[in-house]
């Protein structure tokens, strides 16, 4: 801490319409106030609202006097920080429990640095009664000073909006989506319903053939109705197609969906829909 | 440009920054933005006669990118192409919806007995099947019409189709899995070689 | 193969198309979109060394544009840039929230100290804090409780959240503006400067 004297200088004097004098207040006590820590009572209540506890006063008297932080000249300071409490209380403004107790903790401060301080074993320095208001100065208005650094940034919905498109979510139909276990399910289903569960029966073979009476019925419909029996047939897809393929067409013929007519023996044999038959 | 906070912006000077001005709100926009809407961007100064060909700018600019710029009923608004959709849904993936029963019932009939009458199924079934079912059925693609049974009424002739297959990963009916057999007296191919299940 | 339906559509198959894709999700989320999810909307195909010079190209042909792409805490997210925001708020009535000092010093406290608790907060602001005030910090989403401290009435634990980190375009604490050395003797003007407006 600096033994030299601090020099605390009018700089805030214009605001409260004052002239600025310099006072010499380190090491002999002051008889008045400082005219620069002195704010007219009509300004005091209003700028009471605008503090936001006695720590942010503290912080204001002492930066308005632009004194050292670390070398807080007590007596001035208490003297003005009682002389807002005590104009507060006058003003029936309701007095906040935490300006009372700063102001208990600034006059205790106060007669502490009246006292010889103690001296520290090792030379140092005895601790400065007004160390810990220092730390609290200090850290005070540095959160102060962070909360300015965070209203600063860019803030969403205040400085910025995010950007979030329309989907319109009916753009794109979805449709069921079905597997081979559900149909088996559904079978399932009907067989449980039907209570026919008599006896088990793989039927790959009769599926092959089924989907080839299909394919046959299309070949027939999209001629016409009307096909050749050797067209029906294509040699390249192997005997074991052939076989199905020509089942199909027996399958076909046994449930009366198409007609297989031959005019004579060895003549070609046509096949015909049995519905198209009517001119359907 | 950077427009005075306190006073708000001026106007833009130029055409672009008026389009850029009215690209940044519509893109930020959670509804449709109104030609009145648009207008109170710009404190009413600009007339909807200027904004209008700049909005068809502004549709034009984005074309073959991933929004486009739509007029629609209550004003204009961005949205996302149809194409992304996929996409998004991986991000908030939603229940697939599924088809009733009567449809799924309906479809393992016509594809383990195609070709099936409506009146097949029916039998099968128990109970009447609605138009509705069939047509669902018929609409996506995987059913069609074969043919038509002589019999009264010639009625109609199900199948499953190539499409019915595809969707379903398989190459051919044959991969459907092997069921349990309903009633010798439905099955209209009593004389197909069937083999009793091992299990 | 055969395409499996549910899979939705394949891999976008250049770069480009990728960035288009990339482009079209993040204009239309919801959230900031993590690299987790940005990953998920390639069904997981596509490694974060893939997306990240995508994402970063993907900025730059914004620049100069009215939308910028972010990367804060949660992810990526396009924003409207400031300068448009004044266009903007004519086209929302509520105005957008201002804090009081009370509000911003309690927040700065719980950001640069967390986890704390209320206790330790009035000590270093000096004054009671009052309940509204933590209550509008947690609606907005930026503060919740993280735990209690093992101290008589067990006090919650306050830290910021995720959100406070997006809403305020930050990827990290760590991004926060430094605190500030506090020089013991800095003038009257500079002080008064950096006190926020009363609001």
């Amino acid at each position: 801490m600096s033994d030299a004297a601090v020099v605390v200088e009018g700089t805030a004097a214009a605001a409260a319409g004052m002239a600025g004098p310099l006072a010499r207040i380190y090491g002999e006590p002051l008889a008045e106030l400082p005219h620069d820590l002195y704010i007219p009572p009509d300004a005091m209540a209003v700028m009471l609202d605008a503090f936001e506890g006695p720590l942010d006063l503290l912080l204001y008297l002492i930066r308005k006097a632009n004194v050292n932080v670390l070398d807080i000249p007590m007596a001035p300071l208490t003297d003005q920080y009682l002389l807002y409490v005590e104009a507060m209380r006058t003003r029936n403004l309701e007095l906040a429990a935490d300006y009372l107790v700063m102001a208990a903790m600034l006059i205790e401060i106060k007669s502490r640095m009246l006292l010889p301080r103690p001296k520290a074993p090792a030379g140092d320095e005895g601790e400065d009664p007004r160390a810990e208001l220092v730390r609290r100065l200090i850290e005070y208005e540095q959160m102060k000073r962070a909360a300015h650094a965070i209203n600063e940034l860019p803030q969403a919905e205040r400085d910025f909006d995010w950007v979030e498109v329309w989907v319109e979510k009916t753009l794109r139909r979805r449709l069921p989506e079905v597997s081979v276990a559900d149909l088996q399910n559904a079978w399932r289903g009907i067989l449980q319903q039907a209570r026919l569960h008599t006896h088990h029966l793989v039927q790959r073979e009769e599926l092959s053939v089924r989907e080839h009476m299909g394919v046959i019925l299309r070949r027939l419909r999209a001629a016409g109705g009307f096909v050749d029996f050797v067209d029906l047939f294509d040699a390249s897809q192997g005997a074991p197609v052939l076989v199905v393929h020509f089942l199909a067409l027996l399958e076909l013929a046994r449930e009366h969906l198409l007609e297989m007519t031959q005019a004579e023996v060895f003549a070609p044999i046509y096949l015909r829909l049995v519905d198209v038959r009517d001119g359907a | 440009m950077v427009p005075d906070k306190a006073a708000g912006p001026g106007l833009p000077a130029t055409a672009d920054e008026l389009k850029r001005v009215l690209e940044a709100v519509l893109l930020s926009a959670r509804e449709p933005l109104s030609m009145l809407e648009l207008r109170q961007v710009f404190n009413d100064e600009i007339t909807a006669d200027v904004l209008r060909p700049l909005l068809d700018e502004l549709r034009s600019e984005w074309q073959g990118r991933p929004l486009e710029l739509l007029s629609v009923a209550s004003g204009w608004r961005f949205r996302t192409r149809a194409e992304f959709m996929p996409y998004l849904e991986r991000l908030h993936p939603e229940k697939p919806p599924r088809y009733s029963r009567a449809v799924l019932e309906t479809l393992a009939i016509i594809a383990y007995r195609q070709p099936v009458t409506r009146g097949d199924i029916e039998d099968i079934r128990g109970v009447t099947v609605a138009t509705q079912v069939i047509r669902v059925l018929e609409e996506r693609g995987w059913v069609d019409v074969v043919g038509h049974r002589d019999t009264p009424g010639r009625p109609a002739l199900l199948a499953t189709t190539k499409k019915f297959l595809d969707d379903l990963g398989l190459r051919s009916l044959a991969e459907l899995p092997a069921l349990e057999q309903i009633n010798p007296s439905l099955d209209l191919s009593d004389a197909q070689r069937q083999t009793p299940a091992a299990g």
